[in-house]
């Protein structure tokens, strides 16, 4: 069920350069998948009309409270970036369909793949599927040494490189490089980043069990306005198409054109 | 507690606020949310002769107070609305309003006299105001001549009431009000979206894939206002207004301007409860404006225009 | 640090900003907030041929990201200009647009060919889209053919270039742009304010005395840019861009859709530091976005218009 | 000379039914004369794009700072009611011409007449006519008892009389009424609050040395943009006008239309 709730903010940090982790208090914590997204009206009454899509980067049930990590890229990050402790925040969700956590079979391999501000929501991916007892790789990709978030949190459940475009940290260069340079080796693939990094990564292994989670700019969010859409490859009528705010944001790699 | 319902033409409404076209797909998302049964009606999605994939994405971007959308009339067809979507929306107590679009005049008829059959489609809204495709659409709203022969033959082949959405992208709405008017329309719904854009700072390029879009929200609201005040003392049809109303008072603002019904677009993005909301909200405010009914506020900007207000403490 | 001059007909600007027409009287006020040298350009408030008050108040109304006004062209008269501002605006070394306007083609000659004479008046800036007063303006800049016989005759009584303002309550802004080309208009400035209105709650009367005004602001931002967007490529003149700029950042924008100079108009209210703010802050924000000169942004969105722009991360 | 200044919020306090009391430092205190205005940015970035006219109920100079009393009657002065102590509030001011104070005679007796939301600027300007050495009778206006604010300010200054619309407190009716029932004589009149009050007190006294402050809808608050003019009542012409903003907001009795 998809709520509507002001929730109270527990807390606040900058953890990268202008990368910032907000958790929140919120019901939504109690049904919340991982890979799946929040629609969060920032700025209060006299903030900006559309609600900003955030994907959830843990979820808390004892707690009830969910964190989401997200990069300040205009004006309605930066004002939800000045939430503190004590103010509250309109969150509706949770919205979209997450990563199929149970297609990863215990004991085998998975390989969690994030780019830039894409990585967040494999951070809770990674708890469930070790939990469930999978093996996890991660490979994450940043633009430089100060927007690198989450390294450790991620090596605490398996092994976790970077890299960053620039080399400033990590091996330079490309999520792909370092997964072709590492010869990494895994049964099932998951990722979130910009297109040019998924496009790649359906090429590069095309005959992997892969799940790809995409973005599109939204409205509603909830799969009424047809503001996300996008084509499925195998379009036979010219007119097919998935919702990425509810058929998505999670799609598994074949299924629809980036 | 009866102070909104309200009697249009085919549309006998509970109370005067419905969800706007495009804004609400049919229905079935909302649904999750809360019971539509409330609703005063439900404008659904344009319907099309032919299934229609739309423009490329991005299709929305924001503006100040509003937003921008291109989403080109993406929608199944009217075969797969009156075989799946009408149907399934037989289960609640609403008066559908069906949203018509084309690139002839051929395929307005085609929809309308087919869509119009469907048990709960109590009126049609003519769409000749989409900015957003190539064909048809907005060509249809600017021409007042055009749109009369095009609203005449709608008219012909409709089985329900037809309410022209008119386009506010005219010199002169009232021509244009006039020439559905006297086409035969039973109605009028507006407004459309005002044609906009945005461009990209960091990459120079449109935001829209589609380049220009629609603009909606509370931005457009005093336009829409104004068309709605000088269309409702030119003509006398019933107007369904809106334009970014976003609260009871804004339904209000709009009753006074001239509007017998509002429909409520862009804000269900910003909140999915708005119509449950203003629904509730309006009763109580219209007790503390001291009217006893909505009616009474219908055009009582120019009804009863004598100085206009301005007053210290 | 040459990377805001810009050449236009009889405008040599040392920065493209410029406060707007109506928002900045004759400059008295703001030049004891600041120096008027920094600024690009002023373009002043209506000239008539005699004397006007103007509008009942109240003359303005707030909206969404916006604001409503119906001054009605309150001016002392073009000889009080001539006389007593134009002389004293002379003390700054910044070029004068002289905004004219009138009821009959015959005052908009008389004030222009006086007008035009004085040492620091450059250019004319033929306000044909005043929505706020009962005979003439609006209605010279929405027919074409009406529009470019006005503008013939104005650039033949002027000393200085012309450039026609655009009225944005229109069907096709193209044509009334051509129209104004081929009437021989120097360059056109857009937009104008759109129609509008608001009505008071309590008193379920219009806001404005006017009852309509015109809409600027943010507001009216992307009906700006679309309308620059599609003039820019279909005629060869210069357009001075208005319309919701508030920051460096809109200026760009708008040189983006096919501006060649900016005016900053309601912002001014909002904060009257706002045009040195934003002269201040351009070479920054165009060396950040890898520019020389801001001319290169000029018309960006469609001359090398590829894709639209769309990545994550 | 006029400044534009972020001020920081000294206190805020609501001393009526929806009259809230807010005390701002700021430089312009230096330079400010009563019945002269602010016009405030409320609400920050996101907040409404016109500034909102308030008038200084007080300024301390000594401080540096100044303080306005204002009615919640929409989104600015909602917004600007919810700024507590550590906030900056955008100002520009001190604007208008305010009252004439040296008009009053030392001596002689001036009768300071508001009505509701016009009763703040009467205070700082009673003050400095008591410093002056005049004599101050207050007759205050308001809709009803919880409307009240200011009473016992006002009486350590000078004799003051309360009416409310509705009787619920004072006297019941106008301030008219008072002057007139209570035969109060005077030299000097000052008078602001809402139009039919100051209509009121024009045609009633036209003999005295009267000032009136009026209130106009604004743009820019500065004389630039021709909102917020009025007629003279002396008008030749027929296009003689005064701007409220820059010309007022206080006029000598006689020479605007109000
Ligand atoms: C399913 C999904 C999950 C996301 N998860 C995260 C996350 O966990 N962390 C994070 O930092 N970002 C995430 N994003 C991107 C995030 O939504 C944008 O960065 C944010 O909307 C930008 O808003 P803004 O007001 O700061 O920028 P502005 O550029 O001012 O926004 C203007 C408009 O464009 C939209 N927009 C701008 N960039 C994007 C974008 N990349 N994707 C979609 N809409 C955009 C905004 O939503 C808004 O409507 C996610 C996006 C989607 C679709
Ligand atoms: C010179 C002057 C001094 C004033 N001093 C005070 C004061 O000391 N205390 C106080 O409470 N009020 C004062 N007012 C009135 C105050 O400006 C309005 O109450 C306030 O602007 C309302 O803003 P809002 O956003 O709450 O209301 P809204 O109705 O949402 O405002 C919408 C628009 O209308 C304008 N507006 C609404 N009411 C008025 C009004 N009465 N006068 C002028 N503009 C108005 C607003 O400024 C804004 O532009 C003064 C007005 C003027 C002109
Ligand atoms: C995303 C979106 C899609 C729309 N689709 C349609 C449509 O299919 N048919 C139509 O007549 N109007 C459509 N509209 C216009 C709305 O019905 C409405 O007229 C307009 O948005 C103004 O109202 P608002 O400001 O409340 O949104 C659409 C608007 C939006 C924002
Ligand atoms: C109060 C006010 C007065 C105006 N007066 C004039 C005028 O006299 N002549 C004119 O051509 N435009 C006038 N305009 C229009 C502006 O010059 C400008 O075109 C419009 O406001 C859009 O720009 P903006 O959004 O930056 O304000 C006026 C606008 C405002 C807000
Ligand atoms: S955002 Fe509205 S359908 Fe996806
Ligand atoms: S408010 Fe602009 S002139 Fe007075």
């Amino acid at each position: 069920m998809i709520t509507k709730e002001m929730c109270k903010v527990v807390s606040q940090e900058q953890i990268a350069h202008s990368v910032f982790k907000l958790t929140l208090k919120g019901r939504l914590s109690s049904k919340a998948k991982p890979g799946q997204f929040v629609h969060v009206k920032t700025g209060g009454a006299g903030g900006p009309l559309l609600r900003r899509p955030i994907s959830l980067a843990s979820i808390d049930r004892d707690n009830g409270s969910f964190t989401m990590i997200f990069r300040v890229s205009g004006e309605g990050t930066a004002l939800l970036s000045k939430c503190g402790p004590g103010m509250e925040v309109d969150v509706l969700g949770p919205l979209g369909n997450g990563f199929p956590v149970s297609e990863a079979v215990p004991g085998t391999t998975a390989i969690l793949v994030g780019g830039g501000i894409g990585v967040p929501p494999l951070y809770e991916l990674s708890r469930q599927l070790v939990e469930n007892g999978v093996y996890v790789v991660h490979v994450l990709g940043f633009q430089t040494a100060s927007a690198v978030f989450y390294e450790k949190e991620f090596a605490l459940l398996g092994p976790t490189f970077i890299a960053t475009a620039d080399g400033s940290y990590g091996r330079k260069g490309f999520v792909t490089d370092i997964i072709s340079g590492e010869q990494l080796e895994f049964d099932t693939l998951f990722a979130c980043g910009p297109v040019p990094m998924l496009k790649a990564l359906e090429k590069g292994f095309p005959d992997k069990k892969a799940y790809l989670s995409l973005e599109e700019r939204m409205g509603c969010g909830i799969g009424a306005c047809f503001a996300c859409v996008c084509r499925v490859q195998d379009d036979q009528n010219g007119h097919s198409y998935r919702k990425v705010c509810s058929d998505g944001p999670v799609f598994r790699a074949g299924e629809v054109v980036i | 507690m009866k102070k909104l319902d309200i009697s249009l033409p085919g549309l006998n409404l509970k109370n005067p606020v419905m969800p706007a076209s495009g804004c609400f797909g049919f229905g079935r998302e909302y649904s999750r949310l809360y019971d539509l049964d409330i609703l005063g009606a439900i404008m659904i999605k344009a319907a099309t002769g032919e299934p229609r994939f739309g423009n490329p994405t991005p299709r929305v971007a924001e503006t100040p107070s509003g937003m921008l959308n291109a989403i080109g009339l993406q929608n199944p067809g009217y075969e797969e609305i009156l075989a799946t979507e009408l149907p399934w929306l037989e289960q609640f107590n609403v008066p559908i309003v069906a949203n018509i679009a084309g690139s002839t005049e051929e395929e307005y008829i085609e929809v309308a006299r087919h869509i119009s059959k469907a048990e709960n489609v109590h009126a049609l809204e003519l769409n000749v105001s989409c900015p957003n495709v190539k064909e048809g659409g907005i060509a249809f709203g600017t021409d007042p001549e055009t749109l009369k022969k095009l609203t005449k033959k709608v008219k012909d082949a409709s089985d329900v009431p037809v309410y022209v959405k008119l386009s506010p992208n005219v010199t002169n709405i009232v021509e244009i009000a006039l020439a559905a008017e006297a086409g035969g329309a039973d109605g009028l719904t507006m407004i459309n979206t005002l044609l906009g854009m945005r461009i990209d700072l960091k990459t120079a390029k449109p935001i829209l894939a589609n380049r220009t879009g629609g603009l909606s929200g509370p931005a457009v609201k005093p336009v829409a206002l104004r068309m709605i005040y000088e269309v409702s003392q030119k003509t006398s049809l019933p107007i369904i207004g809106m334009g970014g109303i976003q609260s009871a008072a804004d339904v209000i603002e709009f009753f006074y301007a001239g509007a017998s019904a509002v429909a409520v677009g862009t804000a269900n993005f910003t909140d999915p409860f708005i119509c449950p909301q203003i629904i509730e909200e309006l009763p109580g405010l219209l007790g503390e404006l001291g009217y006893e009914h909505i009616l009474e506020c219908r055009g009582r900007s120019w009804n009863n225009a004598g100085q206009p207000a301005y007053h210290r403490a």
